[in-house]
């Protein structure tokens, strides 16, 4: 697809004359899509993302945003054509959120009003409620703040959004859902944004591009994430992906050829019923409990006639169809029954998939990218 | 204070410029009579038509004549005495009438006073009674024996003034074993310690009430250490109107010693009146005010 | 403006003015002794107080508007007060002054022992430390470079009011200044004002040495690094420990 | 009591001098200290020349500080000028240190922000480090205020009007009661310039108010939360302030 | 095993009237194993660590030391008795490392000699160069002070360590080290220890048993990790065990039943003359390029001799013998050639394990815990 929207040429940052903290960095960006600068603390990240809007200089080396060197422009116009998202959402507290939103159209010369109504509108795009704009930055929760921020950088429509650890600071479920939410964003309005994390599982989320920096500021890697992740280009990258990745570039491939096959379900008043196993069963004898809705409850399992076991054992993890294989292949490997429920988009029971079956669409995904070599 | 004493290098000239309309400033020295007859000399004038504010406990003569000097007050009720002594220092004058007469050559530029009242209100070495009989005090003469047992409280300003301690020493022989400074202008402070006997002797102004009220001795000076101190308005000439003039000259003539230790007595006595109350009170009385 | 500075040179170099009952040694011993007895008597009363305050977080509210009250008080009202109702002498004097330093050291005390690091003070506490222990071993050894520091503020302001006193009948390198004023004696004032401003710098260096050679090395370092912290000064005993002296 | 009612209009009368001798140096150190504090901050070196110099000001003694000004400056002896401009200076020496804490204490990650949103260095000074730092700046004011209006009763003893000459007044005369009404005036001062402080404050500052939303603390990295249920003492870190002032001299 | 050395019973701790922190919590904790309390933030687990040694006084209900009331000891001698580490390492500031760790002993009226040169000891113990004593533990990294802090709990030997969220504050990395640190440590000394963390992963590796606390200070299930992998009570529990927990639970199996193949390898100087996959290879042509000392390089693709691929591809994550089925089936996934690399203790290739055959073993797993219920 991609055009290049901001290229650096051999750039080298050294401060105070010290180990270069960016070493002969050359690598463009692409228009309309996520790349993720990632990378252990120190290596560099955050000063390459800086140098985009001139709030660090580079020692040596171009940095051209849209074909323009970014030296030919002045620093605060430039800075004003680029969103900047960072950890701490950075916003002015002493002042209201949708002034906060309206900060830059104000710097850019648009009315009050104007710049209002616009930062108004943003507050639902990024997900907020209307009624929090009068507030004040203090009275949001973190990943209010953070939405906030993203407000913030989106307010003059700029084709390049800059973000810097943007969700590091907010807890976990909290993450994952502004992760979404940016995910989404990024389809409806097709920004360019440089993203920088430490977090490589992030880094695969969100990235349409990774570049993993390596200590002393070098880039060691710079590719899809699938491919990093199954192909590292060396020790360290290999090392910083850490474990799992076998297992976790499986998140990379489309569930399409597993098989879902039908289950045997009862409902709860069935399975008092229930008069055990039938024989022969292909399925060991397990039965799929689900609710009136047909959402799944857990696993009657084999030994509930002979009371050898419990009723009902609780299920493994769901696998919604249109999911990767690496939710497919967990829902089987943490079934009780061996059988991974899959579900439609309303949670709904679709059937089950088998991990043996998963293992070989995982296998002929292999060989065929293996000829494509 | 040598040459170099900010005081002298303020300009004289700036006392022009802070009034408006004739308006008169009285200043006053840093102790209650002073600030009594500055209240004295502002209701006369004002009571003769002649706008008059004041402006009280400047400091020292030391402070207060260069405030005159350079205009920040117009007016300051002074003592001619301690005055000509501070204008020259090796005045030999005595008496009330000789020093009337060295005073105006003797003072600078710009500066005059006005005609001396009969009131005066001298510095006096002053004992209890206990100590006068310990030692058989009477004059300053008999206090010279023993002037090395013996320590001396007065203002600060004791150890220069040619009254003071070079005073004592020239005209008496007489070093005592130790100043001690008080702040208070002969005040409670003063009081105080001659009556604990921290101090055996005090300088104390010879209108303070307290002499009476204690029963205090006060020694006699044969040799007129203590020259005349006649309460006498020194003025800048910059403002000063014929009206004013007149209107303080009133007051001069009028005023004696007694009515000088009453005033004391008013303010800083149990009745503690307000210095401008207690002023009104005797211009009212002596009718140079309603 | 040169002869100022000459004279009051020529005053201090004049022999004349460093000996005797009114020489600058003399002086500068009572100065010194003056300030010595204000510090020790005010510590007395400011320490254990902070302590307890700082420790249980009792009373800490009284403790701040009772500081704050007492830091508005004039130190010239307050004297003359002193010496009216209790006569001359050497203690009037020195009570007023110690009734103006009691409130930084107070929050001094105070400020330092809630400075150091509650998860310290907790995991003493979890080591199985009595409320004495936790309170000698562990806050108070870390606390010192800040309650150090307010001492320090202290004996400055000290040092600074101490001239004062000299407008009663005190000694003191105070008297320069009052006996200069009233004889308008300006290189006698400046000369004073240099002795005392000396006189501060001297004991503040001798203080700096003190802290440097006997507080933990740990503990300051501690200290630097929660100096790098955000001044809390909207703290109302935090600033108060920012009051100084200087009044004379 | 009886005092204070005959003599009342004197009184009020020097509680005016009182306050216009405690808020002109007020005003006039924080137009010096807020510029003087910014350009301390643009180095190291800068600013502890600044703080070492604040500090050493202090020591000097006000009344010393009130007789040497005039032949420094040239005003005349007894003018109130003198006054003003020694509390200016004790101010300044104050209020440099409480202003350049009070731009330390506006977030720093806040002025990256701004400067990425493309602020220009004025336009960010005026509209989001000095906003930011009213709260340290007025503690510091605050303290200044105190200070001053305790500091004023000195100039007195030169007999420049103001409370304090209830004092010199009530000691010549032996009066206890004109001192003590001396004393209760000059706290009542203080505590008025501390409520017209503290609500001007307010005023400016309406966001320090906003109490927090239950969720913002979970903003903040996990680390700490909850390790200790115990009160967490008052930050004092503002201790810095005086003990470094302190330290001025052995720096 | 498990003699219990801890126990709550109905504890409820109420914290100024509010909702409670810790609801009716009854559990028992086993002597000599780490027992892991886990849940999402302001759940009550540092309230209930903390009520064991007394610094938080429960409302109601009672606790019990081996089998004593932790209310019949007074409070600092109680906590004289167990350990306690913490997030920040709350070490002292102005004391040396040393003395530091000699607190406790010193408390107990050790001598200084004696209180330092076990101290001393400690320090080899907790995995510290001897050097680091005479320091103040700001010059110390933070993981280096945590270890003191370690060592700090274990100077007076007491039988309970209780440690809330010590490593939290640590980055990734050294946490690891930390953690197995723990582990070893745990091995020689048999200590019974109360851990508190807020993350699942954590709680896995560390827990002999988990204890997952719900919001609002419920105990939501207590069990071993593996158990809460595999069969979480709830949907709370489920939740917060998170995403692949099949395949995590992987880690409790051992990879035992796994056959390891022997695979044919070249040294990167054969590689060059090799003529490319001899026809019917079993391995569709792959090769496993080795160094001398058989360690791996990476795979030689089939593709290489007709310059379809690349001459080496990048290996995927090594299989070391011994480890958990986790490790050999990522091995397994992430290798380009769907082979696993099994390598000794050294480091040197042992052969290849293949996906199909570690699922095999996973399903013969299940079942055979499937039959035990
Ligand atoms: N202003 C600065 N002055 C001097 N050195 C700096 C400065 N900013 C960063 N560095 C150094 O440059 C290197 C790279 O820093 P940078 O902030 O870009 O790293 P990063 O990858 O963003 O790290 P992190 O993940 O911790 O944010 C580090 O060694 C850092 O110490
Ligand atoms: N001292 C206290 N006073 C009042 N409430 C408290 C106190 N300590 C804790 N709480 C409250 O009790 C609840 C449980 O707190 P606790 O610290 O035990 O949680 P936690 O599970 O350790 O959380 P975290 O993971 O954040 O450390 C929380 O709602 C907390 O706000
Ligand atoms: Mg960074
Ligand atoms: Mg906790």
């Amino acid at each position: 697809m991609a055009e290049a929207m901001i290229e650096f040429q051999s750039v080298t940052k050294r401060y105070q004359g010290g180990q270069p903290a960016v070493d002969d960095l050359t690598m463009s960006i692409d228009q309309g899509a996520i790349t993720v600068f990632v990378g252990p603390s120190g290596c560099g990240k955050t000063t390459s993302l800086r140098m985009i809007n001139r709030m660090v200089e580079p020692t040596s080396g171009t940095i051209t945003v849209g074909g323009e060197d970014v030296t030919s422009v002045p620093a605060a116009r430039l800075r004003r054509s680029m969103g900047y998202v960072m950890q701490s959402s950075g916003l002015m507290p002493h002042r209201s959120v949708l002034d906060n939103i309206a900060t830059v159209p104000r710097l850019n010369g648009v009315s009050r009003t104007d710049a209002r109504r616009r930062a108004q509108e943003l507050l639902e795009v990024v997900g907020l409620a209307p009624s929090l704009g009068k507030r004040y930055p203090s009275q949001l929760s973190g990943g209010q703040q953070q939405r906030v921020g993203v407000a913030r950088a989106l307010a003059a429509d700029p084709p390049v959004l800059l973000m810097d650890e943007p969700f590091s600071a907010v807890d976990p479920v909290v993450r994952d859902e502004l992760q979404k939410e940016l995910l989404r964003l990024q389809r409806d309005l097709a920004k360019t944004i440089v993203f920088v994390t430490h977090d490589i599982d992030e880094a695969t989320v969100l990235g349409d591009k990774v570049a993993v920096f390596g200590v002393g500021g070098k880039l060691a890697q710079y590719a899809a994430p699938e491919e990093i992740l199954r192909a590292p280009a060396n020790d360290f990258v290999a090392s910083f992906v850490g474990r799992d990745r076998g297992f976790r570039h499986l998140a990379f491939s489309p569930s399409d050829g597993v098989t879902i096959h039908e289950v045997s379900t009862l409902t709860p008043a069935e399975l008092e019923h229930d008069g055990g196993p039938p024989d022969g069963n292909w399925n060991d004898g397990w039965k799929l409990v689900v609710d009136a809705g047909r959402r799944p409850l857990g696993w009657a399992g084999p030994g509930r006639a002979t009371g050898a076991g419990p009723v009902m054992v609780p299920g493994g993890s769901l696998f919604r169809k249109g999911e990767t294989l690496r939710r497919a292949l967990d829902a089987a490997l943490s079934s009780p029954s061996g059988l991974g429920v899959a579900v439609d988009a309303e949670g709904r029971v679709a059937g089950v998939i088998q991990a043996a079956e998963v293992l070989a669409v995982i296998e002929a995904g292999r060989r065929v990218r293996q000829g494509a070599l | 204070g040598g040459s170099s004493n900010p005081l002298s290098s303020a300009p004289a000239t700036g006392g022009a410029s802070t009034g408006s309309g004739g308006a008169l400033v009285v200043g006053s020295a840093d102790f209650p009579e002073s600030q009594i007859m500055a209240e004295v000399y502002a209701g006369a004038l004002n009571a003769a038509g002649v706008t008059a504010s004041t402006k009280p406990n400047i400091g020292s003569r030391e402070v207060y004549f260069k405030a005159v000097q350079d205009g920040s007050v117009d007016v300051i009720p002074d003592y001619s005495g301690n005055l000509l002594l501070h204008v020259n220092k090796d005045a030999t004058e005595v008496s009330a009438e000789d020093i009337a007469k060295a005073l105006p050559a003797k003072l600078p530029d710009g500066l005059a006073v006005l005609d001396a009242s009969k009131a005066e209100d001298k510095d006096a070495m002053v004992v209890t009674k206990a100590t006068a009989e310990k030692y058989q005090l009477k004059s300053i003469e008999d206090l010279a024996k023993v002037c090395s047992e013996i320590v001396v409280g007065a203002p600060a300003t004791f150890a220069e003034r040619a009254y003071g301690l070079p005073g004592l020493k020239k005209n008496y022989n007489c070093v005592p074993k130790k100043l001690e400074p008080f702040s208070d202008g002969g005040g409670p402070l003063t009081l105080k310690a001659l009556l604990s006997d921290q101090v055996q002797v005090a300088d104390i102004f010879t209108t303070t009430p307290s002499i009476a009220d204690n029963d205090l001795v006060v020694l006699e000076d044969p040799k007129n250490n203590f020259i005349a101190q006649q309460v006498l308005p020194l003025y800048n000439k910059a403002k000063m109107t014929d009206k004013a003039k007149d209107a303080l000259n009133a007051v001069s003539r009028i005023l004696t010693t007694d009515d000088l230790i009453n005033l004391n007595r008013a303010v800083s006595g149990t009745q503690k009146q307000n210095p401008k109350d207690a002023a009104a009170a005797w211009l009212k009385d002596k009718g140079l005010a309603k | 403006m040169s002869n100022v500075i000459t004279d009051t040179f020529d005053w201090l170099a004049d022999p004349a003015h460093w000996a005797g009952a009114a020489g600058v040694p003399a002086r500068l011993a009572e100065h010194l002794q003056y300030t010595g007895l204000v510090m020790l008597i005010a510590t007395a009363i400011a320490i254990p107080i902070g302590l307890y305050v700082g420790h249980t977080g009792r009373g800490r509210v009284a403790v701040v508007a009772l500081a704050g009250a007492l830091r508005a008080l004039p130190t010239l009202g307050l004297l003359t007060l002193f010496v009216l109702l209790a006569g001359i002498g050497l203690m009037p004097p020195i009570w007023a002054l110690v009734i103006l330093t009691v409130p930084p050291l107070l929050a001094g005390t105070y400020a330092g022992i809630s400075s150091v690091d509650r998860n310290v003070v907790d995991a003493a506490r979890a080591m199985g430390m009595t409320e004495l222990q936790v309170l000698f071993r562990a806050e108070f050894p870390n606390a010192l470079p800040v309650m150090f520091g307010g001492f320090r503020t202290g004996v400055l302001q000290v040092i600074a009011t101490v001239s004062v006193v000299a407008y009663i009948n005190l000694g003191g390198l105070g008297r320069y200044l009052f006996d200069g004023l009233v004889l308008s004696d300006f290189p006698q004032m400046l000369g004073g004002s240099l002795l005392i401003a000396g006189l501060a710098i001297a004991v503040d260096l001798v203080l700096a040495l003190f802290q440097r050679l006997f507080l933990s090395p740990g503990a300051s370092s501690q200290s630097n690094r929660s100096r790098q912290a955000a001044v809390d000064l909207t703290d109302p005993v935090t600033a108060e420990a920012v009051v100084k002296g200087g009044m004379s | 009591m009886d005092w204070f009612l005959a003599n009342s209009g004197q009184v009020f009368t020097l509680a005016g001098q009182h306050l216009a001798l405690a808020v002109l140096p007020m005003v006039f150190g924080l137009l010096i200290s807020i510029p003087l504090a910014q350009v301390a901050r643009q180095s190291k070196a800068l600013r502890s020349v600044v703080v070492t110099a604040s500090s050493l000001l202090y020591t000097i003694p006000s009344l010393a500080l009130f007789i040497i000004l005039p032949t420094i400056i040239g005003t005349r002896i007894l003018d109130p000028l003198n006054v003003v401009v020694a509390l200016t200076i004790y101010a300044v020496a104050l209020l440099v240190r409480a202003a350049l804490d009070a731009f330390d204490s506006v977030d720093e990650d806040l002025r990256q922000a701004a400067v990425a949103m493309g602020f220009k260095p004025v336009a960010r000074f005026l509209q989001i480090d000095l906003p930011l730092s009213l709260p340290v700046m007025f503690a510091g004011l605050r303290v200044v205020s105190v200070s001053n209006i305790s500091l004023v009763s000195v100039a007195a003893l030169l007999g420049i009007g103001n409370l304090g000459m209830l004092f010199t007044s009530g000691l010549q005369r032996d009066f206890v009661t004109e001192v003590v009404v001396g004393i209760i005036a000059i706290l009542i001062l203080a505590l008025l310039m501390d409520a017209v402080l503290v609500l001007l404050e307010r005023l400016l500052t309406p966001w320090t108010r906003a109490g927090a939303a239950p969720g913002a603390v979970a903003a903040r990295p996990h680390a700490g939360s909850g390790a200790s249920p115990e009160k967490t003492g008052p930050a004092a870190a503002a201790m810095r302030l005086s003990d470094a002032q302190a330290g001025g001299g052995g720096a």
